[in-house]
């Protein structure tokens, strides 16, 4: 048969109506169908029992109670525990993505060992060179040997202390911005130091706050704010930026920028001048006293801070001094603390205010707590304190800390030849500048305690595991026993071979105290002298439960001021001399812009940007996704400023300060001030959108990095 | 879209949408399967070359298609629209009623506007040969390709192709047949060709009086397709050259026979 | 063909008020919601104009220059209108509106990624998956099992946590009862550590958000192009009613 | 040699010179090829479209080219329906125009889609409401109708009309090609409309929201109205061009004064129309919806101002031009009232698209610009390339225009 080519032509005709008619296109329709609903790279969310968990969020000092939603015991979701003391129930942002911590994309899974000069790289290498290498350092160091615990109160922190405490010349660091924001400093203030001091939140009715984050990362942001909306917490905020705090306060003040001791010392001398001064505060020397503060006229704060007199009078006119009133600098996590002298000054006001014994109130510490361990033998000590380039080994334990240290602060503590081993989950930050990198638990791996905010009522809840950590990761107390058999120093009866146990020790401590009073969400609190054993109160915490010191308890309002130590109280007694420095803080001027910088760089961003290498990649959605937070590459400028100075937002620009610069793009911004750029501060390396790290332009003292002077150029 | 689909709701809207959607659909389908299945029948009928034809003669210019009664002066200007096919011009009835008994004899050779003569032979069959006018036109280099003995072809359709170099026109077939024999460059390429069914009917085709107008009407059309400068060039000693195209620089064969040969 | 509708009378109407005079922008329901709704983390070139971001929180400014400025902030998601703009515009009914709830849905896999909608969204609540959905290895095991992940090419909103009032309904009625207000409410509600955000049944006069939905105070963004929301602001500042009456944008911003 | 496939008696180039015509286009168009398979392989993020800009310059571009391509329906409507004789001159090109037009939009379409193979859903579960279900059906309709249309131009090519089944069959198309132009004409008449309409329903975008007339909103009949006034304009600037490019005199002046002066017409009854929806919208449509209409003026005033130009310097002028007498005698009014039109439409087109889109709606929200993406822009160039490659293999194998033969000889 000859095919002709009408029968191609019919053939192919035919072909093409009959294939319409056939069942192959629509099988292939609905394949298709099928397929792009079900795409093989799209993740299938994976099914088992549902059931919830009560644990803690480690990554601040916060330290919120969670509700953990499992599901085949994998947690999927992070909720505020209703009902909490002391947070009822919020959670900040970074906490709700604290369950996605074990798979964060630059999670260490083995010891790191630096390798190369210039750019930092790192191989990966056994345990035991680590712990050769490290042991090795420490042997033959001239310096100091330090650990740098970014949490303390934790059990680890006794371990550290433990460790320690068999060499001479060795100390605990602690970061700057975590310990040294507040209340150390009014401790300070005192002839005989009283110990420990936490405000007590449930008493204040009146807070003055200094550029303090009360909303945004200081202690208990959800139940400063819930007590304000319940009408029993007014807020007087003093600050440069119209920040999250100051928004919400009930008057905000703005101010030049770093000018809060100035403030703080006019608002002293009108308290003073008026008469209006806590019978509890009693010096010998008033009159000197008050010639210190003479010079701080509301003329001068005027001029300097830029607040009126007549606003600054209405401030003082509102706070009687009742007790019940705080005054609270502190300073940002992320924009680190406040200069030394503008706490003091602030501190003053507490003094004054007779927040003493009411408001503040000593802290009960624990004799036999492991956490507590050694304490007398090894010197806790604020890293700025030390003398620069003293630090021959340092190992950094900062998952924790809710804080950003900057790297130039820490490197210039380093002696030239010093190690750095970095105890982290994530290799980031300050672990991108270590020899060596120890792989640590990432947070809802490993059953671990949760102390609360230092500057709080004491507090503990429990951190439980929920994920397997793995084997790669090293259980720092392992790593000080192998340090310690390899140095041959002699074994502690206090430390146990593991976490857990020290744990069950510290459980134990406390329950023999038998002070305070445990809360489970649900259930009645119940004080922990009514608890029958230690197990008991560990399954209380472990089913989300908080034990919490008595402070709100024993607190009255007519009570004698200091209760210091255990079983010192003193009734008022005329303190002999004007507290120390004083004279300087009080003389010395504030603020100031070194010469041919015009602009002030503030850094700052809360504690959601610091969580920082302990942040689930998901809090892209606030950082990247939306302005919310400000960022180190972002320049937030006054729109005036930005006009005045021609800044066009979509160049690039140059930010320098005595430190160094940093490229940055503009944001125009009504709640920053003229002449300000405010700029977020966030761990390096973390996160892909990470673009540089304005912290690492620590200020010229060395010691903040809160503002620096700066000037603004065309990059 | 369908009833039968998840979430169909039958409602106003859906059923006026969906309802002119079809319509379209249907429209467009009924419109196309027409166009194919005419296009069936032609093939089946075997008319496909008639229609072919039809087709292509819309495409030829006015010039190129006179009527045959304005060429034997008997009407004026009049160009043909039916395909050469004057059994089915009423015209061509109507002048032929006129012209009754003015018949004469039978002439020797009849030629279609595409210059193609046709010559009765005594055996019922035709020969088919390029007129002289054609011929010159095509000139002596070109080939021609002809149908193989047994082959057929239809009127109006393709009777042969001439060659030259990448270009080819074809000649019309001035009847339709098989072809029984033909011949090569040195008889003058001609065709033999039988009738199929019944005699040929060569009605169509110019014969006696008409014949010269129509070739002055060609030569005209020639000297229309060729610059003036040229026009001298084309007759040699009162005759017309051989080879016209070759005669002209400039002067594209192909165009040149297209148009003659009345191929658009 | 997208005019008002009427109210819907279905069994349920969910609703939300937001208090802007306690939202400190923190973030916490942006997070809370991405995590519910198994948003992936953004990827490296994304930003606030093509990210993920169901629930979305923006300063809102008086337009004062400091210290005079003052701003609030707008959690922004899907106002789940009672005459939703982007239902009647979708080619393919990926849009649902539940008469039984008054929750405006989006169906994904029956979405062809048009993004019609989203131009016909005059509150910029719906977003695009620009990109495939990338999780971090092993980060897919915290994802939520009540609701499937996306592809890219699709778009998305808030459906205020559809999937958990199945869930709260399937319980109650395994013990036979009707479901309790407080066991259903969106992730962001829940996270919300200020408690400025109120939800649930209008319907229901008892509720604790029919109480404040028509507080003098209260008001919806845009309420004159008659989409109805069922989403109210509440606030005090009489600066922030009169943006919400007839603000005009200050600046442009180029980013591309 | 590929002159056995040139229409005999038309001149072109030699081939080593028309393909290095082509050369260029060539490398736009796999350029464009390229810019396409990253966004469907990658995802959208290659564009610089945002939650904001959902539509981007694709968009424009389908918006463009449809109204520009609208010289086919109706130059198809004229001449099959009114039987306006002298436009039979340029209905094969305009056939090919409307063709590279619908098919390039609907190319760009499936890569402007998240899901293109899902696109069918749209058949499969129509929501009847939505103007873009409207669109999608009439566009897919009327490119098959476009293609059929194409289809004879196609099989009359010297070589392919050799082969008799085209040719009978090109003959059987061509007798019924009026009802295809007819349902060509209804399909393109909604889906401009529906193209207008798919802004104009937008109650949620008050700076293109329109008052329903009927069931559609006033941007859909002023876009059909638009589309009918820019398509002769189109078909005159592309004929123009193609007789620039080819150095050949393709059809009379008559057909391009023709061309002119419908256009001129349409244009008049459209300003005047677009006047009216304009002052309506801005005494009664905007401020019933709670927005000033001035607000949208306040930002850029000169970027918003094209709104008002499009009626003035692109509708009024070339409607006089078109309808002065004196003037359109002249080709060269004639092209430049042309170009006036068709930039009017890439005006309004671009308006509609961009700006809208710009303007936010939220009072706190900014107003955005946007930059396509070298991937978008490729994809956009590749229609253009693609639509200048069909039309020059078009233009050198087809006799798109019958006059040109004549016009040679005579």
């Amino acid at each position: 048969m000859k095919v002709s080519r009408r029968d191609m032509l019919m053939l192919l005709g035919g072909g093409a109506v009959g294939t319409i008619f056939s069942p192959i296109p629509w099988k292939l329709l609905r394949d298709s169908s099928v397929w792009t609903q079900n795409w093989p790279w799209i993740p299938v969310p994976k099914r088992g029992a549902a059931a919830t968990a009560a644990s803690a969020c480690p990554l601040c000092p916060s330290a919120c109670g969670v509700r953990v939603r499992t599901i085949g015991g994998r947690p999927v979701m992070v909720a505020g525990l209703p009902d909490a003391p002391g947070q009822r129930g919020a959670l900040c942002a970074a906490g709700s993505g604290v369950h996605q911590l074990p798979w964060h994309p630059d999670r260490v899974r083995t010891p790191l060992r630096r390798v190369g000069g210039g750019s930092p790289g790192f191989e990966p290498a056994s345990l035991e060179d680590a712990v050769g290498a490290i042991a090795a350092a420490i042997r033959e160091t001239q310096g100091t040997v330090a650990i740098l615990d970014g949490r303390p109160g934790r059990v680890l922190g006794g371990a550290y202390r433990e460790f320690l405490s068999g060499r001479a010349d060795t100390c605990v660091l602690v970061p700057p911005s975590a310990v040294r924001a507040s209340m150390p400093v009014l401790r300070k203030l005192h002839t005989r130091d009283p110990g420990p001091l936490a405000v007590d939140l449930d008493v204040v009715d009146t807070i003055v706050g200094f550029s303090a984050p009360l909303l945004d990362g200081w202690g208990q942001p959800g139940l400063v704010q819930q007590r304000m909306h319940e009408g029993r917490l007014r807020l007087f905020q003093f600050e440069a930026v119209q920040s999250r705090t100051a928004l919400m306060a009930d008057r905000w003040i703005p101010i030049t920028p770093g000018t809060e001791r100035a403030v703080a010392l006019g608002l002293a001398r009108m308290l003073i001048r008026s008469g209006r001064v806590s019978p509890a505060f009693g010096y010998a020397d008033f009159k000197a006293f008050v010639a210190a503060y003479e010079p701080w006229t509301p003329r001068r704060v005027f001029e300097v801070a830029g607040v009126d007199e007549a606003t600054l009078t209405e401030v003082a006119d509102a706070l009687a001094p009742t007790g019940r009133v705080v005054a609270i600098g502190g300073g940002d996590p992320a924009g680190g603390p406040l200069p030394f002298e503008d706490e003091a000054s602030i501190q003053v006001l507490n003094l004054l205010l007779g927040a003493m014994g009411q408001a503040v109130k000593a802290q009960r510490p624990l004799a036999d707590d492991p956490a507590d361990a050694a304490s007398d033998r090894v010197a806790t000590r604020d890293l700025c304190d030390v003398p620069d380039g003293s630090v021959g080994v340092l190992i950094a334990d900062l998952a924790m800390a809710g804080a950003t240290v900057p790297w130039p602060i820490l490197a210039r503590k380093m002696a030239p030849q010093g190690l750095l081993v970095s105890l982290t989950p994530v290799l980031a930050d300050l672990a991108l500048h270590a020899q060596w990198v120890i792989p640590t638990a990432p947070a809802f791996t490993a059953a671990h305690d949760c102390p609360g905010h230092p500057d709080l009522p004491r507090s503990l809840r429990l951190a439980r595991g929920f994920t397997p950590a793995g084997d790669e990761v090293v259980d720092p107390v392992d790593l000080l026993n192998r340090l310690g058999t390899a140095l041959g120093i002699e074994r502690q009866a206090t430390v146990a071979d593991a976490l857990d146990d020290m744990m069950a020790l510290r459980l134990r401590a406390l329950h023999r105290a038998g002070d305070g009073t445990v809360f489970v969400a649900g259930k009645d609190p119940v004080a922990m002298a009514e608890i029958d054993s230690p197990e008991d109160v560990l399954s209380m915490l472990r089913a989300g439960g908080c034990w919490r010191t008595a402070l709100a308890a024993a607190a009255s309002a007519e009570e004698p001021a200091v209760e210091a130590g255990d079983d010192q109280t003193e009734t008022a007694p005329p303190r002999p001399a004007m507290p120390f420095a004083l004279e300087q803080v009080a003389a010395k001027d504030s603020g100031g812009l070194v010469n041919g910088f015009q602009m002030y760089l503030i850094v700052g961003g809360g504690v959601e940007r610091t969580a920082g290498v302990a942040r689930s990649p998901i809090l892209s959605k606030v950082d990247q996704e939306s302005g919310l937070r400000p960022f180190a590459n972002v320049a937030r400028v006054n729109p005036a400023t930005v006009a005045s100075h021609g800044l066009r937002p979509n160049r690039r620009w140059r930010v320098s300060t005595p430190q160094g610069a940093i490229t940055m793009r503009i944001e125009p911004d009504p709640t920053v001030p003229p002449g300000a750029i405010l700029a977020g501060a966030e761990p390096q390396g973390a996160l892909p959108w990470n673009a540089g790290n304005p912290v690492d332009l620590a200020a010229p003292d060395g010691k903040t990095w809160r503002l620096l002077p700066a000037s603004i150029t065309e990059a | 879209m369908f009833p039968w689909v998840y979430g169909f709701e039958w409602n106003a809207g859906t059923v006026i949408f969906l309802g002119l959607f079809f319509t379209v659909v249907i429209v467009i389908l009924t419109t196309v399967t027409v166009a194919v299945v005419r296009s069936l029948r032609a093939f089946a009928q075997r008319k496909h070359h008639a229609v072919g034809w039809e087709a292509q003669f819309e495409d030829l210019g006015r010039e190129a298609r006179p009527c045959r009664h304005q060429l034997a002066g008997e009407t004026d200007q009049r160009y043909c629209r039916h395909g050469f096919e004057c059994k089915d011009c009423d015209f061509h009835r109507k002048m032929l009623d006129v012209a009754e008994g003015e018949a004469g004899d039978a002439p020797d050779r009849y030629f279609h506007r595409g210059h193609a003569w046709v010559r009765p032979e005594t055996d019922g069959t035709v020969t088919i040969g390029i007129d002289d006018f054609g011929a010159k036109v095509v000139g002596p280099r070109a080939r021609a390709k002809l149908p193989r003995i047994g082959r057929r072809i239809h009127e109006n359709g393709t009777g042969w192709r001439f060659l030259l170099g990448d270009d080819s026109v074809r000649v019309l077939a001035p009847v339709t047949g098989e072809v029984v024999a033909h011949g090569g460059r040195d008889e003058g390429w001609y065709l033999r060709v039988k009738p199929l069914d019944g005699p040929f009917d060569l009605g169509h085709l110019l014969q006696g009086p008409e014949v010269r107008p129509w070739m002055e009407h060609e030569m005209a059309r020639l000297l229309r397709l060729i610059p003036k400068d040229c026009h001298s060039d084309l007759t040699r000693d009162g005759r017309m050259v051989d080879d016209v195209t070759a005669h002209c620089s400039g002067l594209d064969w192909d165009v040149v026979c297209a148009e003659i040969l009345l191929e658009p | 063909m997208s005019g008002p509708k009427e109210t819907p009378q279905g069994a349920s109407r969910y609703g939300m008020v937001i208090d802007l005079d306690r939202c400190n922008g923190c973030g916490a329901c942006m997070v809370a919601c991405a995590v519910e709704n198994n948003v992936a983390p953004a990827p490296q070139r994304a930003n606030d104009r093509n990210g993920i971001t169901l629930l979305r929180v923006f300063p809102m400014r008086n337009g004062r220059d400091y210290p005079e400025s003052r701003q609030v902030f707008v959690p922004m998601t899907c106002q789940q209108c009672d005459a939703p703009p982007c239902e009647s515009v979708c080619p393919q009914h990926a849009v649902e509106f539940d008469w039984t709830t008054g929750i405006v849905a989006q169906i994904p896999v029956r979405c062809l990624g048009c993004r019609y909608c989203m131009v016909a969204c005059p509150y910029h609540a719906r977003a695009f998956n620009w990109w495939d959905p990338e999780w971090p290895e092993g980060m897919e095991s915290t994802l939520n099992p009540d609701i499937s992940t996306r592809s890219r090419g699709v778009a998305e909103k808030c459906n205020f946590c559809h999937h958990r009032r199945q869930v709260a309904r399937e319980r109650a009625a395994h013990e036979g009862r009707e479901v309790r207000e407080d066991e259903y409410q969106p992730a962001c509600v829940e996270a919300c550590p200020v408690g400025a955000i109120v939800f649930g049944d209008l319907n229901d006069p008892d509720s604790a958000v029919a109480k404040v939905y028509e507080a003098p105070d209260a008001f919806a963004f845009l309420d004159k192009l008659g989409t109805k929301p069922k989403i109210r602001y509440r606030s005090r500042q009489e600066w922030v009613h009169a943006m919400a009456r007839q603000g005009v944008p200050e600046k442009e911003v180029t980013r591309g | 040699m590929d002159r056995s496939i040139i229409p005999r008696g038309l001149e072109r180039a030699p081939l080593g010179k028309f393909l290095l015509w082509l050369l260029p286009w060539v490398l736009l168009l796999g350029f464009g090829l390229y810019s396409a398979y990253l966004c469907l392989r990658y995802g959208l993020h290659q564009t610089n479209m945002d939650n904001r800009f959902a539509f981007g310059a694709w968009i424009f571009l389908d918006l463009t080219v449809i109204a520009l391509g609208a010289g086919a329906f109706f130059t198809g409507f004229l001449l099959y329906i009114l039987k306006r004789r002298e436009l039979k001159a340029v209905i094969n090109s305009a056939v090919v125009i409307g063709f590279i037009c619908y098919s390039g939009a609907v190319v760009v379409l499936m890569v402007d889609v998240g899901q293109p193979l899902r696109a069918w859903f749209t058949f499969w579960h129509p929501n009847v409401h939505s103007m873009l279900t409207e669109v999608t059906f009439c566009i897919t309709c009327y490119l098959t109708v476009l293609a059929i249309e194409y289809l004879p131009i196609l099989l009359k090519n010297r070589k392919l009309r050799q082969i008799p089944a085209f040719l009978v069959f090109e003959f059987n198309l061509h007798k019924v090609m009026y009802v295809l132009a007819g349902v060509g004409t209804f399909l393109s008449f909604f889906h401009q409309g529906s193209l207008g309409g798919l802004y104009g329903v937008l109650n949620g975008r008050p700076f293109v929201f329109r008052e329903a007339f009927g069931i559609w909103p006033t941007t859909f009949f002023l876009f059909i109205i638009s589309a009918a006034a820019a398509g002769p304009s189109f078909m005159l600037l592309t004929t123009w061009i193609a007789s620039k490019v080819s150095g050949k005199r393709l059809v009379t002046h008559y057909v391009y004064e023709s061309l002119g002066r419908i256009s001129g017409y349409i244009l008049s009854g459209y300003v005047l129309l677009k006047t009216a929806d304009t002052l309506f919208w801005i005494r009664d449509t905007a401020p019933s919806l709670g927005v000033h209409p001035a607000s949208f003026f306040a930002n850029q005033p000169g970027y918003t101002a094209l709104h008002l130009l499009e009626v003035a310097l692109f509708g009024f002028l070339p409607m006089a031009i078109f309808l002065t007498k004196r003037l359109r005698a002249r080709l060269g009014w004639l092209v430049t009232a042309a170009t006036l039109t068709c930039l009017g439409i890439v005006v309004n087109r671009y308006v509609l698209t961009i700006q809208t889109l710009a303007l936010p709606t939220l009072p706190f929200a900014e107003v955005l610009s946007y930059v396509p993406s070298w991937q978008e822009t490729g994809t956009f160039l590749m229609v253009i390339a693609y639509g200048m490659l069909v039309y020059s293999i078009s233009f050198r194998y087809s006799n798109l225009f019958p006059q040109e033969r004549e016009l040679r000889q005579g």
